[in-house]
Order: structure tokens, then sequence, then C-alpha cells
């Protein structure tokens, strides 16, 4: 079948324009894209985003010479989320925070990836029975590593960084995946 | 602890300008509210007390009334003191002590936001903590939530 | 004198070049962990009576264990801790008589899913009913927090 | 001077230099700041109120996440607090643990201060070199008692756990050679003329107008007050120690930031007297399994790495607490930001709200 950018297949299907936007969006050349997800699979770049305590383990302490983040490439800690790939959700989140987190990821482009840090981030964690936490980043946004820990250690973060960039290169096959 | 509680001398001289004062064993003062703000002025203004720096102040609620508790100290003699104030339950008030203390301004906004209890006579009595449209003030005995728990 | 300061900074700078690296080489080389330090839990069911101390214990309720009645007996036929609520503050393994639950030095947890966190450290049959005993009672539901 | 238009600039909550969620709206005239709303609250956990449903110890790892910088510290209020409700004589040997504990989060907390404020000047080294340090006292703290940040080490009526056997030697080490890094950082950051041009008489914080409004710690100590729990209220064991209060002489940002570093020496001198003292003995008093203060309320004061920190216990003479609240310092220091971020310009304010070294978790509670 030609696939060309005026005679996509998805043209045929259906008739609903955003849909064929993000259809047009999402499909890409499968080679390519492999080359592509090994470069950015080595080349993550975080939101300088910290919220609570594992912001100091998870954002500054691995940062630090003793763990040092940029052995990976992955130093990069960037201010704004327009330059970011990864978003390391690090603390608590609550009512009044959840609508800044979810446009931070908004903001972020595609591709993007989401690390749940701690358990307050993975389902409110000690505060979960609190009237102002949500609970887990998960409610709000996509997440692709949970890093159970309270607060996880540095390494167990760079940890939580490898297991994401062997889902990034397609080098794990997710079991369960839905 | 040396130097830490008010001396007796001293509880017995306010005893005598604010007759209305009760003073419990552990020299803890309950102020009548309506007296609450000469009382603290006189605290801080008198140079025999000298509490120039209001430590804490918070409230509690408990199930006949509020009470909004005030810590000051003293730096030039190292003297503290606990004051209370009882509030009815519906409709507390309290007179405001921005005007005495700088610290008193977020420390009643934030029991404000918490309790529900207003203080009068100050501007920007908003909420502090917790987003303005927030139903209920959490810290009270009877609010009702739900967790996030699965 | 202008940029004195800055020379001073190099130098200190400069001197670091010649000392021991502090840099740990993560996956290769892993750090020594303290013994005490509070990992992932381990349980030694051999030891467990199945007081659920450790449970009470818990500030956030993270623990849930179900037991069964054998012989006026109480046996335990299910451990789990949701990982996903541990304060790691180590109050259940301090509760412990029996040191049945303790810390180990595994660190490395991360999930791809949430659903996989959730710690079922034992996981048994309920023993044979000799008489009409009632299983299932779980020390969370005593406390009322049914998930 | 000629007058512009008012701009209004958000900055924050997502911010490199807001030091966590908080978020500070500025009008602006021209350059120039007229008025520096903070606004609060993106952290709140509503911690005051899940205490009410806990029992006395179990609230003890949530002050870990107050000032999740000086956890031992927070500890150390907190268990205080309940041992003056309920008059329990903690031994001497735990007291030192303690003191040996809290000054070790002092430096911990203060070199955090001292790293970010670094960055926030715009020098990444001195970040570097504190947070090297700061690993340290993290190895330390994680021999202790397991964890690195959130320690939930002290117990009421005494601490957790007795001090392991290697922790001693472990610590030696460090205290001797911590004083040559407290010089690098003076070299790296405390020397440096950009530093010194941004922080030197910016953000002047005069004494009286500090004491009224609340303000604590190594903020108010900038400004040339000496107020010192330790010294002039001494709690657990501070009296037996020979130790200098660093005082500032001008109160601004320079003065907060080379207090910390002063601080830190003490605090290594207190550490070393404290270990040459430590006696032998129990570490835990005897309290009951079930901890039932008698009804009544109490309210403690201890000096934290950020400023007074007070405990706020009401029991009404059941297992849980009736209502605790915390006097939390980096809220209240952090009240008079408006007032002092006034009349300077936009870059000042960064290095003004550093200097004041808040931890959200603890201002938001």
């Amino acid at each position: 079948m030609d696939v060309t950018r005026e005679q996509h297949p998805i043209e045929k299907m259906t008739n609903d324009s955003s849909l064929i936007q993000q259809v047009k969006r999402v499909i890409h050349l499968a080679p390519l894209e492999k080359i592509f997800n090994l470069a950015r699979g080595y080349s993550l770049w975080p939101l300088g985003f910290g919220l609570a305590c594992c912001a100091i383990e998870g954002l500054m302490a691995t940062n630090a010479p003793r763990f040092d983040l940029s052995r990976f490439g992955y130093e990069v800690l960037r201010s704004s989320p327009r330059q970011a790939d990864v978003m390391l959700v690090a603390g608590t989140i609550t009512n009044k925070m959840a609508p800044y987190v979810v446009r931070l990821y908004e903001q972020m482009p595609e591709p993007k990836w989401v690390i749940a840090m701690g358990s307050c981030a993975i389902s409110g964690g000690p505060f979960v029975d609190s009237y102002y936490v949500v609970p887990g980043a998960d409610k709000l946004i996509p997440v692709d590593v949970y890093v159970p820990g309270c607060s996880p250690r540095p390494d167990a973060v760079l940890h939580a960084f490898m297991m994401l960039r062997d889902k990034v290169q397609g080098k794990v096959v997710l079991e369960n995946a839905r | 602890m040396p130097g830490s509680s008010i001396p007796s001398t001293v509880i017995d001289g306010l005893k005598d300008k604010f007759p209305a004062i009760e003073v419990s064993e552990n020299l803890t003062i309950t102020v009548p509210e309506a007296e609450l703000l000469s009382f603290m002025r006189e605290l801080r203004d008198n140079p025999d007390y000298d509490f120039n720096f209001l430590t804490n102040l918070t409230a509690v609620d408990y199930p006949d009334n509020f009470t909004v508790i005030y810590n000051l100290v003293s730096f030039k003699y190292g003297y503290t003191l606990m004051a209370k104030v009882n509030l009815g339950k519906d409709e507390p008030a309290v007179s405001s002590l921005t005007s005495l203390w700088g610290s008193a301004d977020w420390q009643e906004r934030e029991v404000y936001d918490l309790f529900g209890i207003i203080f009068t006579g100050r501007h920007n009595l908003t909420r502090i903590l917790l987003e303005d449209g927030f139903a209920g003030y959490p810290l009270r005995k009877d609010f009702q939530w739900v967790g996030g728990r699965e | 004198m202008f940029g004195q300061g800055l020379l001073k900074g190099l130098q200190i700078t400069l001197q670091e070049l010649f000392t021991k690296k502090v840099t740990v080489q993560y996956p290769e080389e892993s750090l020594p962990l303290a013994p005490r330090f509070h990992g992932e839990f381990v349980l030694d069911v051999e030891q467990c009576i199945a007081c659920s101390l450790c449970a009470n214990a818990c500030p956030n309720k993270v623990i849930e264990i179900e037991t069964a009645k054998l012989d006026k007996k109480r046996v335990l036929t299910g451990y789990m801790m949701r990982l996903q609520y541990c304060l790691f503050c180590g109050l259940c393994v301090e509760a412990c008589n029996k040191g049945a639950i303790r810390f180990s030095q595994k660190f490395e947890m991360a999930k791809y899913f949430r659903d996989q966190i959730p710690l079922i450290l034992y996981k048994g049959e309920p023993p044979v009913q000799e008489e009409q005993g009632n299983t299932g009672i779980t020390a969370g539901e005593a406390e009322g927090t049914e998930v | 001077m000629l007058r512009t238009e008012e701009i209004t600039l958000n900055m924050g909550p997502q911010h490199p230099s807001t030091h966590g969620v908080f978020h500070v709206v500025l009008k602006m005239d021209h350059e120039v700041i007229t008025e520096a709303r903070p606004i609060c609250g993106y952290l709140h956990r509503g911690i005051e109120k899940l205490a009410e449903a806990r029992t006395y110890t179990q609230f003890i790892p949530y002050t870990d996440r107050l000032d999740y910088l000086a956890a031992m510290l927070n500890n150390t209020g907190y268990v205080q607090a309940v041992e003056k409700l309920m008059e329990i004589e903690v031994p001497e040997r735990a007291e030192y643990i303690r003191v040996i504990c809290c000054e070790l989060s002092r430096i911990a907390s203060h070199l955090i201060a001292v790293g970010t404020y670094s960055v926030d000047i715009g020098g990444i080294t001195g970040f570097m070199y504190c947070l090297r340090d700061r690993e340290r006292i993290m190895d330390l703290f994680e021999m202790v008692c397991g964890s690195r940040l959130t320690l939930s080490y002290m117990r009421i009526g005494g601490v957790a756990e007795d001090l392991p056997d290697e922790f001693i030697p472990a610590l030696c080490q460090f205290l001797d050679e911590m004083p040559s890094r407290l010089d690098e950082y003076d070299g790296l950051i405390t020397g440096n003329e950009i530093f010194q041009a941004r922080t030197k008489h910016v953000g002047l914080l005069d004494p009286g107008v500090a004491i009224n409004y609340g303000i604590s710690g190594p903020n108010l100590r900038a400004s040339g007050v000496f107020w010192d729990l330790r010294k002039n209220r001494p709690y657990s064991v501070y009296d037996r120690f020979d130790f200098e209060v660093p005082l500032g002489k001008r109160g601004d940002c320079f003065d907060r930031f080379t207090c910390r570093i002063k601080e830190m020496r003490q605090s290594l001198k207190i550490i070393r007297q404290a270990v040459e003292q430590l006696p032998e003995g129990p570490v835990m008093a005897k309290v009951p399994k079930v901890l039932k203060p008698p009804a009544g309320d109490v309210y403690h004061e201890i000096e934290g790495a950020k400023g007074i920190l007070g405990y706020y216990v009401v029991s009404d003479g059941s297992n849980k607490p009736y209502r605790i609240h915390v006097r939390r310092p980096s809220f209240i220091n952090l009240g008079f930001l408006n007032e002092l971020c006034k009349g300077w310009k936009i870059a000042d304010v960064v290095a003004i709200l550093g200097s004041l070294d808040i931890v959200l978790g603890e201002v938001d509670c």
C-alpha cells in the first residue's frame, strides 16, 4: 500500500479529523524509530521538578558526586518542561498542586515518560488518608516506572532510570501490559 | 529548665490589673475575649514583662469550645507564657494581634484556614494553605472527608 | 584584589583533582549498605506466629495478615505488605517479638506496573478444617481498613 | 523616579529557585519589586489532622516528613514534647545520642542550605562539594537507623536502638575531616567576589522587625540577636557543652549565609564533646507499651535547623493525641518575605528567598 502524507490508510477508515491527526502523529517508520529510541534511552533529560522529600534524594543526591546521574547522560536537569523528556514525580501531590503537575506534563514534548518516585507519588503513601492529597501520580498522568521506598535511595532511582531506558529502547517485553 | 516560666510575682501583678483572667497551676493564663487586646498590649509594652516575641499561635477544637493559644517569649528576661482564649462554638471570633506582633499575621491566617476562627480588626484574612474554594475547616473535629485509600 | 576569590576557588577545585574519587559506579559496583538498612521486607514464615503486632504498630495500616484457626491455634495463611503505602519507618520490625519480619538489603524495588508493588510475603492454603473454625479474619479488617 | 506600568510576574510553583513547590506573585515597577505575595500550601498534606488518627509512637515517622532535611531535629522536638507531658526521664546515653544525631542533622540541613544557595547565586560547584559531604552524614544516619532521609530514630523515652559499633570511629573520622571541608566552602563560595556582590547588603533584616515578625534561627542571629534555645533555655544536655552562637552584624543575605557555615563549625564542636562524654548505659527509659499521657497540654520548643521548632501536644488521656500543632520555623520566617523583598530587584528575590532557607514540607505541613 502506498502510504503518503495525503493518502494515509486511516483516512479510509474514519472521517474523524482529530483521530486522523493523532494516528498520523503516532505512527512512525518502525526501523527509524528504533534508532531514535536507542538514542533517546541514552539521553533522557529529566524535568527539574521537585515536590517534597524525594526531590532531595531523587534529583539532588543523584546529581551529586556520589551517584552522579551524568554517567548515564541524564544529568541535564531542565527547568523548563518544554525541554524535558522524563518527569520525575518526586513527592506528594496535593489537590492544590495537581493542576500544575498535569499542566507541566502536558507542556512536555512527545515522547515523554514519567517515573513515580516514592510512596507518595505511587499512591499518596503515608498521607493517603489525608483530605488534601492525590492518591498517586497515575490518577493524573500515565506513569512508566514506579519506585517504592520512602524515600528511595538514589541508587534505586538510578535503577529506575535504567529500567526506563530498557523500556524506551524496547529491550523488555512488558508482561501483562494493558 | 532555667528561666523558662514566668515568676508568680509577675502573675500576681497581672492579676491585679486584669481581675478577669484565670491562672491555672502550670501558669497558663486564660483571658476573656473582650480583654485580649489590652492584656496582650500590656504584656508587650510593659517593661516589666517585655514579651516581644509571639512564638506560637494556634487553636484547639474542644468538645465545648474553641481555644486559641498564644505562646509568648520575652527575650529580655527569658520568660515564657501561655495564654488562652476560649471561644464559643458558633461563629468563633477573636480580636487580631497583628497590630502588636507581625508574626501573628500568617499564623492567624493558618488558624482561620484550618479552624474557621475569625480574627477581627485585620486585613487580608484569607485562606493560606488550602485553596480559596475549599469547603469546610479540616482541623475541626466534625470535618468529614474521604481518603484516597483503595 | 579583585579576582582573588576566583583564584582561590580554582585552586581548591584543582586540588580536588588529585583526591580519591567519591563516585560509586552504581550498576557495576554497589555501595556497601549498613546492616540496619531499610530495604525490602523479608518474612521468616517459620518464626511468625500471626500475632499481628506488626500490623497494629504500623502507622499507615500497610500490613495485611490473614489467619486461620487450627486446633485453637492461629496459623498464618497470608501476609501482604502494601508497599505503596509504606513509610519504611521500621516500627513493624521493632514490634515483632520473634524477629520474623526483617529488612533485607535489597533496594531495587522499581516496577513497571502498580499492581506488582504490593509485596506478598506469604500466601498459604488455609489448613484443613477439622472443626468449624472461621477463616479469613484479617488484622486489617479488625481495624476497619478494608481494602 | 520614572514610574512604569506595573508588571505581575509569577515565580513558581515550579521554579528551580523556590526550593520546592512555592509560589510568589511579584508585582514590579520596572525591575523593582513593589509587592511579593507568597502563596504556599502546594504541599499541604494535613499532617496535623493525620496525627489525630495515630498513636503517639505512630506519629514519629510523620515528623520526619515536615522538615525532611533535618529529620532528627523534628523527631527530637516531638518526642521531647510528649516526654514533657508524661514526665519521662530519658537515660543519659540516649540524651547524648540525641545530641549527636541532632547536630549531625543540623549540619546536613545547613549543607543543603549552603549548597542550594550557591546554585541560586549561580555556582554549581559549591553544590557538588556540599552534597558530597552530606553523603557522609547520610551514611552515618544509615548506620544508626537504616534510612538516609526519613529517619524515625527517636522514640518516646529514648532512641530506637543503641549506636552500632562502627558508628563512633566513622563519626570521628568525619569530625576530623569536616573542618577542612568547611574551609573549602569558605574558599569556594564565601570568598567568591560574584557571590559577595550579589549577597552583601541585600535583603537587610532589622533586628527589631525580625523579632516582631517571629523570625528565628540563623536568620534572626544573622541580624545580631542572641537567641539560641540551646544557650538561652538549654534543653536536653546542651548546657554541658561549650560552644558559641555565631552572630551576624548587618542582617543581610551574606550574614545569613555565613551564620550557617559558622554554625556548622559549632555543631562539630558539640558533637566532638558529646562523643568524648558519651556515657554507657541504657538508651531507652522504662515506658509502657501503650502510651497514654495524662490529659493536658504541653508546648515544647527546641532549636531546629531553620529556627525555633515547637510542638504543641494536647492529650485527652487516650492513646491518640487530641491535637498536635507544630510551630514550623520556615512557615513563620516566610511571613516576612513581602517586606523583605520590597524595593529590591528581581534578581535579588532569588538571593533573599534562598538565604531564608525554607523547606516547603515544613512551611505547608
